[in-house]
């Protein structure tokens, strides 16, 4: 779908489709690019788990 | 796909053969699917036999014909030069055959099983097929609707085919009558309006909206206009209508800036809206919902509420044209092999056959501000484009919208020639992200059209060394 | 500027008014600086006055018969179309004075100012222009060169603007001959053998490389072969030849396929290559080293090897075309203006005027071989695009190269209908460094040609449902 409301995310077509296929939300990452771009890099760091559980809040 | 005496099986069913349907059942038998497509009429859909393609190979004719005449001055000796209708339609017959025969040929060598009739549907399993040769059950696991959509007539006036025609009838009629009346002032009804003008004739476009053509920027019409002006062509804005049939013909009658007014003519084009193809085919005996006008209710991934049922291209509630079908097909094919579907894309190419022709992709500059966006605008005319004037085409220009600071590019319009191909640069930079400076920065060849668009990008950032600039 | 009796101040003086200098005045001007553009001619260079634009102007004119002569199957109705070849001159004039008037005027609205005349250095701070009203001393602080090449004659076979002509001398024939010999393979030759060959004339091209366009793969020169060869005109391959002067006119000997053959001729156009114009321009009074052919050398800053000179365009050592040219003027003026210049292009957009046209851009399928570079290649037939069709003109294919795992777009390369245009997308792409899936995602409208560039890329992916692929 064309955004239609605000910028939309600074990511090229094919970064976006990599988001899609690891099941990343690309709109909810925050770019490293230059200008804030969202590279291939971020998508997959996204897709990592934290080796160890995150403390839980006391 | 198994045969039997009684039933069809099949993994997909594809209903529809136009752009969406075709390519998502290349696409699927491509994949390794076990793919059937039915349609009622020929492959290739409304875009291949009365929509985009007709239109263009008509066009084609027309242009030459009108570019040959102009042409006296710039050393183009001809006499009588005319369209010969007859040969006119035979060429768009012959262009439509062999497109079509290429259609055929890529479902044949990819292995998807065609089927021709009318399909409708028992349950989220069962379909029925009738077709020339009889009526056929078949089975499906999964259910693909592409039926496409029609345009919708006034209340009371149904499409006849002679007098009261549908803006794809009109690509049809053996004659090129003066007198026309086309009521609309969308993408159909100007497309219509513009060939007819290019073939001589002089329709009169009555609209309702605040304008022609909404969804383009005021400034973008204005060249297309003055043309139909010099060509005869009366636009009028109508606050609201009312046709009557006569003994030979029809009556428009129609208020334009508070006074009542009226057309009569032969030969109406009615081009207010569309309706979906959804009616009998018996989608009330599966869980697919639909809209008040047919058009079925899916999701980004084409998913329907039926689990069994997708929809793709323009019978699917939203906007669509051709090459949004291709896309979903080209998609969905993925989405049903189990992969995942593309991602959604930032920028639909609009593009009207005018003269100027018009492109338009992004943000234009009313809806950045109805967004909030703080905007940088760059215009370029192509009277300072070398090419547009050793055409004698120096008409209209380029407008590129980017974001003020990032510069980064979100909207490229186009009235003027060559419209439709340079456009793509512009519609690449806005899915890629691209600033002002990625565009004016790349060299662009010369003498060529697609420079007026380095030149919009170098004027918004104010380096533009080919127009005068306020500063 | 300080305009005395004897002499004038400037702080850059820039030498030749071609697309490489006037824009570089131009834009130094609007950054402030006070500069001085000198031209022996009018303003506007070869470009104008004798290459792109002029080539350009008639082409359009003998396509628009070519194409109404082809047409009638089309229906277009049209008795004796041909060129007038007088009134074709005129419109070319007039496209030319058009587009000077406008160089003229930027000029002028910037605050360049323009003197006429020959430019010759005293120093590195002093030269001299004599012009029609005289001669004037010029002190600057900065100089730009930017006076041009022209075409390198046969030795012993001077240019006489009658039998024996340089390419640009070609487009200023008062008629059309039949028997004209073409000497010469390379974007210069082809270029006036295609100008010719639309014309109505059957010109003979004798050329030494391996094969003509050599710049461009072996494929994208086949259809323009083929065209050629429809057309009449004959292209030899030689390994050698020699030019004997004769009574009335010139005959070229040369060897093909190791047989000796010979052409007799009224008309010979010699484009083997080219010489700079810095000759008589006192360069050795400067710290400016030349090359032997006089071109000049500089760095990628444009900075020669006396500090206060720098070169741009066609005078500078290398390869150069007129977008070439816009980009350096560009660059330069902001180095002048204390800026950083810009950073280089990855990719250089080639036109080739032919039938069909050649557009080219990035690596070639040979270069990225010699590279080392693996690639993919994608290819697409205008056999199967819509629009292409529509118009009688799917003839040629695009082709894509890209980098095999990154999918990288590394060269994009166009024979067929609207190539100029179209390429554009592609250039682009190679600068933002794209992917084959970024076009592949991105929307085409539809029915364009430009959607043949996305096709190609499907194809390097192999996931094109338009063409049969074999598996
Ligand atoms: C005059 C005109 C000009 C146009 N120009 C352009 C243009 O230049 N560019 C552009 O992008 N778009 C253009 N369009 C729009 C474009 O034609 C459509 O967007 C496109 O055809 C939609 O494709 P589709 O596959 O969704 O449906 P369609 O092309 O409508 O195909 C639907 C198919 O389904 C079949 N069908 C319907 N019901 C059944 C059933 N029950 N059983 C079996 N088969 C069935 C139909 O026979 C048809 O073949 C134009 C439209 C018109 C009318
Ligand atoms: C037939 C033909 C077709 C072509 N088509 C194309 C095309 O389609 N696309 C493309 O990109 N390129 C094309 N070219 C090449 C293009 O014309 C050149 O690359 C371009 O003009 C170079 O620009 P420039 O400013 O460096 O030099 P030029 O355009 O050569 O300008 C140099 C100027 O310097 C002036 N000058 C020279 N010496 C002096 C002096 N001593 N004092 C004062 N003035 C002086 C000359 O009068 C001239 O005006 C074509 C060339 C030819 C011949």
């Amino acid at each position: 779908k064309p955004a239609e409301a605000g910028v939309p995310v600074l990511a090229t077509p094919s970064t976006r489709m990599l988001a899609k296929q690891l099941g990343v939300d690309i709109n909810a990452l925050k770019g490293t690019g230059p200008g804030g771009r969202i590279t291939d890099e971020d998508v997959r760091k996204a897709t990592e788990k934290p080796a160890v559980p995150p403390i839980q809040a006391a | 796909m198994v045969v039997g005496d009684i039933e069809v099986g099949t993994d997909v069913l594809i209903a529809g053969a136009g752009p969406a349907g075709y390519t998502a059942a290349i696409r699927c038998a491509r994949l390794g699917l076990d793919v059937t497509l039915i349609d009622r009429n020929e492959l290739g859909g409304v875009c291949l036999h009365k929509g985009c393609i007709p239109v263009k190979a008509l066009l084609h004719v027309f242009r030459l014909v009108e570019d040959c005449r102009r042409a006296a001055d710039m050393g183009v000796k001809a006499d009588g030069v005319a369209v010969d209708l007859k040969k006119a339609y035979e060429w768009k017959d012959a262009v439509v055959k062999r497109l079509e025969h290429g259609i055929r040929e890529l479902c044949q060598a990819s292995g998807v099983q065609v089927m021709e009739g009318s399909c409708s549907f028992l349950s989220s399993s069962k379909a029925v097929v009738s077709g020339p040769s009889g009526t056929q059950r078949v089975t499906f696991r999964r259910a693909v609707i592409a039926t496409g959509a029609r345009h919708k007539p006034l209340p009371g006036l149904p499409f006849d085919g002679k007098s009261v025609l549908s803006p794809d009838d009109a690509i049809y009629l053996d004659r090129l009558p003066d007198d026309v009346v086309i009521l609309g002032g969308g993408y159909a009804a100007i497309t219509i309006g513009a060939l007819m003008a290019a073939g001589g004739m002089k329709p009169t476009i009555i609209h309702k909206g605040e304008r022609m053509l909404s969804f383009v920027d005021r400034d973008l019409i204005r060249p297309v206009i003055k043309k139909f002006g010099e060509k005869g062509v009366k636009v009028f804005q109508a606050s609201s209508w009312s046709v009557e049939r006569m003994d030979d013909g029809l009556r428009v009658e129609f208020e334009h800036d508070g006074v009542k007014e009226q057309a009569e003519t032969k030969t109406l084009v009615v081009a207010i809206g569309m309706l979906a193809n959804t009616d009998g085919m018996g989608l009330e005996n599966t869980g697919v919902r639909l809209d008040g006008d047919g058009f079925v209710m899916a999701d980004e991934n084409f998913r329907t509420d039926d689990p069994a049922f997708y929809a793709i291209g323009d019978v699917k509630c939203g906007h669509c044209n051709a090459s949004i079908a291709f896309w979903e097909g080209m998609s969905l094919a993925g989405i049903l092999a189990g992969r995942p579907g593309w991602p959604g894309y930032m920028a639909v190419p609009q593009t009207i056959s005018t003269d100027p022709e018009i492109a338009s992709a992004g943000y234009t500059e009313e809806k950045a501000k109805e967004a909030g966006i703080e905007a940088i605008v760059g215009r370029f005319p192509f009277t300072a484009n070398g090419k547009a004037v050793s055409m004698g085409k120096a008409e209209g220009f380029v407008k590129v919208i980017a974001e003020k600071g990032t510069h980064r590019i979100l909207g490229v319009h186009v009235v003027g020639p060559g419209a439709f191909d340079i456009l793509q640069e512009g519609v690449l930079a806005i899915e890629m992200g691209a600033r002002l400076e990625d565009i004016m920065l790349t060299l662009h060849p010369h003498p060529t059209l697609c420079e007026a668009v380095k030149e919009a990008c170098a004027a918004a950032l104010r380096e533009s060394t080919s127009i005068i600039e306020k500063s």
